[in-house]
């Protein structure tokens, strides 16, 4: 069903995304897994709040009044936000374990095991 | 890097300094606002990073500096919102809108050119959260730069 | 208006603007000095959680508070002209939320006080001031609020703030490592609750949690986002087949943050009931449910206490202690949400179970942070975790003694001790509901005391070891902190019943109520 | 490869659940809009403000706006603890 391609490319990116989190060892490629599922769910988000044929909900010399929603596009902003945040957190570990390791594979730094 | 990137940063730093904070500026009425503009300043901050060396550039980008910045915007953030308790409001109410002093300007409803001066608290807080990207990117990549620095790889 | 009326009127908005505000100010207030630092953060503490008694004791007082940021007036949940839908984010307090906001409080207050001087000895303590404040207002914006993707921008507060706390020592990269496993898995929690938004949000162009719980129709796609909701809050309170990252959170974070991640797991475990109370309700099937809530306490349980036995580091022995703990709370509430819409059987039993359930949440905070708190004391003093490598450490350190004494009966479940209390009611309850549930959970509460009994006497009989013979008692703040917790621990073991009655009973009624919640948002019903 | 089967068996379930979601909700013509309603119809005299996703992240719901930066500001405290320069008294415990 083709008008549902928006939703349809979200189970794909949430598939891939939760496949690379799962499956690869690197601790950057796992945090690239996390990234694509971000990038998902704002997908998501943003499909949900359009309008056929509606334009950004901004009045300024707007071209007509039909408008998509406006609330998905500020909890995408939110979530984008706090995307980065987090991708900075776990690059600075990262960057630790590389330094006291020397590796970012998480097979040879698991000391902990629980 | 090459003096050709150094001077084509220094040119263009200006530029994305102003461009972003065009785009703070004018967040209440073209698409964008403080989190965007504020991340295209932090870019600039980035791109003379990545043209200097980290040696160079701490001389200029000072990490007190950059996380008072950061401080300053979130405390004026949260300040803006608090102010409206001062006034007998609640939290995050948007005291100045329409009231036609600072930011006050009655707007003409529909479809129309826009005019920088409306919107009440809203202009405010987008240069608050402006500032404080401006600090938080350019610091996380300062930090993560440190510790590459001490290692020496 | 009266200086007392504003904060009483505000205290929904300044429980969460003063620790921010607190935590901002923090790293400009340790360029000063430490003493100014200290100060700050002390007088911040105390001023949050007096409000948070003041919210507390209004909302036990006259019922559920309302707080819409950005209206007209605080209480004016629905505008007038927008045809009965709340469109902005509303704080609902209601008896629960306060009960959880009391735990954050007290505990929040005795670990910081602890950490004064337990941190003492370490660098960059105003980013560590800054993040414990950060963690404390996640806490109080997740119990707090009312709106969903408002508890999810404080889920994820509360997560990276953990993280950075829980590499605050980054000890060779190993407290490191942990934080990035918790990072990482509650970034995918993360990512699941906004998934459960979005499909909440396409469906009834609604985020306020009473909106949503108004307009639920249990469709397939309800049932998708409740999976989603109840995998990432179980995970998030460290229950059982998604357990593994709490033993090494909990045993690489400094003590005194261990003891706060206590109440962090909470929160979220205060999440998942309000989605399945408050969101669901009898809407879905709560027998079905209730029963995989049982079934995932009943593991929490078995396992966490199994996997604790041979445990040689301290710290990670109680922090499989926890996750067996946090079974008696899934355990209580879930028998409570499997009898739901039997008022027969809810008024039989059904409730005293939830009682019961919930009173084990603030039972548990309070002695395991105790635990952790004595746990960070032996630590501060002779510098290991490692069982075998102490011994009569009783010799010295009396007060840290007694203060174990006291937590460990506590967990065990031995009268006149809080957790006797909570543990009596869950097993009364659930006997009635099915015997072989409140068997297991008296031979479980048995294996704990076992275990205490191990680690008392590996840690503080014995003779004393000439390695320890210097060894001094904990400093007064430190004792100071334990204290207070431990007074809680005796006094609401030695009265109970108005304990239930005040906070307890209403914190049930509150949850369990879901036309009460719906009604005190949109008025009316 | 154990934990391939796991993983494929899980993500599998998961694909069946998303699909469901994908072909239950429609594209370009969500159901229920009266919240976003109110924004586009009120938010210009309530705000003053042209652009309504100004208005819904700065007014709205500005109290989340103001959590986010603080998940910013987590973060950045996060990663300046990791970078901080250690100093022999410590607490750690290698072993």
């Amino acid at each position: 069903m083709l008008w549902n391609l928006p939703f349809i490319t979200v189970v794909v990116l949430t598939l891939i995304g939760l496949a690379t989190v799962l499956l690869k060892k690197n601790i950057i490629k796992i945090l690239l897994g996390i990234n694509i599922l971000e990038s998902a769910v704002n997908l998501f988000l943003i499909a949900l709040g359009y309008r056929g044929g509606g334009v950004a909900p901004i009045f300024t010399l707007a071209p007509s009044e039909l408008m998509v929603l406006p609330t998905p596009q500020a909890l995408v902003l939110t979530s984008i936000v706090i995307g980065v945040a987090t991708s900075a957190l776990v690059l600075s570990f990262a960057m630790v374990l590389k330094k006291r390791y020397g590796t970012v594979d998480i097979n040879k730094i698991r000391r902990l095991h629980g | 890097m090459s003096r050709i990137v150094r001077t084509a940063a220094d040119i263009l730093y200006p530029t994305i300094l102003i461009f972003g904070l065009y785009i703070v500026a004018h967040g209440h009425l073209t698409p964008g606002g403080g989190f965007q503009g504020g991340a295209v300043i932090a870019t600039g901050g980035a791109l003379v990073i990545v043209a200097y060396s980290y040696k160079e550039v701490t001389g200029w980008l000072k990490k007190n500096v950059l996380l008072g910045r950061e401080v300053i915007g979130l405390v004026g953030f949260i300040g803006v919102a608090l102010l409206a308790l001062a006034f007998g409001q609640v939290f995050f109410f948007n005291y100045l809108a329409g009231s036609g002093s600072l930011f006050g300007m009655p707007v003409p409803y529909g479809i129309n050119a826009g005019e920088l001066n409306t919107a009440g608290v809203l202009p405010l807080m987008n240069f608050a959260v402006g500032i404080e990207i401006w600090g938080g990117l350019t610091i996380v990549i300062l930090y993560m730069l440190s510790g590459l620095e001490k290692e020496g790889c | 208006m009266t200086f007392a009326d504003f904060i009483v009127t505000n205290s929904p908005a300044l429980l969460v603007a003063i620790p921010l505000f607190a935590a901002f100010l923090s790293p400009v207030m340790g360029k000063i000095s430490t003493t100014a630092r200290n100060l700050w953060v002390m007088g911040m503490m105390l001023v949050t959680a007096a409000i948070a008694f003041i919210l507390a004791y209004r909302v036990f007082a006259t019922g559920p508070v309302l707080y819409v940021f950005g209206a007209a007036a605080a209480n004016l949940a629905i505008p007038l002209d927008s045809g009965g839908i709340p469109i902005r984010i509303i704080f609902t307090v209601d008896a629960m939320s306060a009960f959880m906001d009391i735990i954050c409080a007290i505990v929040g207050t005795s670990v910081l006080l602890y950490s004064l001087s337990s941190e003492s000895r370490n660098t960059s303590l105003e980013g560590y001031y800054t993040l414990f404040f950060l963690m404390i207002t996640g806490v109080f914006g997740m119990v707090s609020t009312g709106d969903i993707f408002n508890f999810f921008v404080f889920l994820e507060i509360l997560s990276l703030a953990s993280a950075g706390l829980i590499a605050y020592r980054i000890d060779g990269g190993i407290a490191v490592e942990a934080a990035l496993k918790y990072l990482v898995l509650s970034t995918l929690g993360a990512i699941l609750v906004l998934f459960a938004i979005g499909i909440y949000y396409g469906q009834y162009d609604a985020l306020n949690i009473a909106m949503i719980a108004e307009r639920m129709q249990f469709s397939m796609l309800d049932k998708i986002a409740l999976v989603l909701l109840v995998a990432a809050l179980a995970m998030k309170c460290g229950a059982v087949p998604l357990h593994f990252w709490t033993p090494d959170a909990y045993s690489m974070a400094p003590s005194s943050v261990t003891a706060f991640l206590v109440v962090a797991s909470q929160a979220s475990l205060y999440g998942l009931f309000r989605v399945v109370f408050t969101m669901y309700n009898v809407t879905m099937n709560c027998f079905t449910v209730g029963w995989i809530i049982i079934i995932l306490g009943v593991l929490s349980m078995v396992v966490g206490v199994t996997m604790a036995i041979p445990q040689k580091d301290i710290k990670r022995l109680m922090a499989y202690h926890a996750v067996s703990q946090t079974g008696y709370m899934l355990l209580g509430v879930g028998v409570g949400l499997a009898v739901l819409g039997n008022a027969a059987l809810t008024s039989a039993y059904g409730f005293m179970a939830m009682e019961g359930g919930i009173f084990h949440i603030f039972n548990h905070a309070m002695y395991k942070g105790l635990l952790f708190l004595t746990a960070g004391a032996i630590f501060y003093r002779i510098g290991t975790r490692d069982l075998n490598k102490m011994g009569g450490l009783g010799h010295t350190m009396k007060y840290t003694m007694i203060f174990f004494i006291i937590g460990a009966l506590a967990i065990a479940g031995i009268p006149p001790f809080n957790g006797f209390a909570s543990k009596l009611m869950i097993y009364e309850s659930v006997y009635l509901f099915n015997p072989i549930l409140a068997i297991i959970a008296m031979v479980v509460s048995i294996l704990t005391l076992a275990s205490f009994v191990k680690v008392f006497h590996s840690v503080f009989m014995g003779p004393q070891l000439p390695e320890y013979a210097e060894v001094k008692e904990a400093p007064l703040p430190m004792l100071i902190g334990m204290g207070i917790l431990a007074a809680i621990v005796i006094l609401f073991g030695l009265f109970p019943q108005p304990v239930v009655d005040m906070l307890v009973a209403p914190a049930a009624h509150a949850l369990a109520d879901q036309g009460g919640y719906i009604a005190s948002v949109l008025g009316g019903a | 490869m154990k934990k391939m089967f796991v993983v494929a068996a899980s993500l599998l379930i998961l694909a069946a659940f998303f699909g469901v979601m994908a072909m239950t909700l429609t594209f370009g013509s969500p159901k229920v809009t009266d919240m976003d309603d109110y924004f586009l119809r009120h938010g210009q005299e309530q705000t003053g403000s042209n652009n309504e996703c100004t208005a819904v992240v700065f007014d709205f719901r500005g109290f989340d706006t103001l959590g986010e930066s603080t998940v910013l500001f987590c973060a950045i405290m996060g990663a300046a603890l990791m970078f901080r320069k250690m100093q022999g008294g410590e607490e750690h415990e290698d072993e």
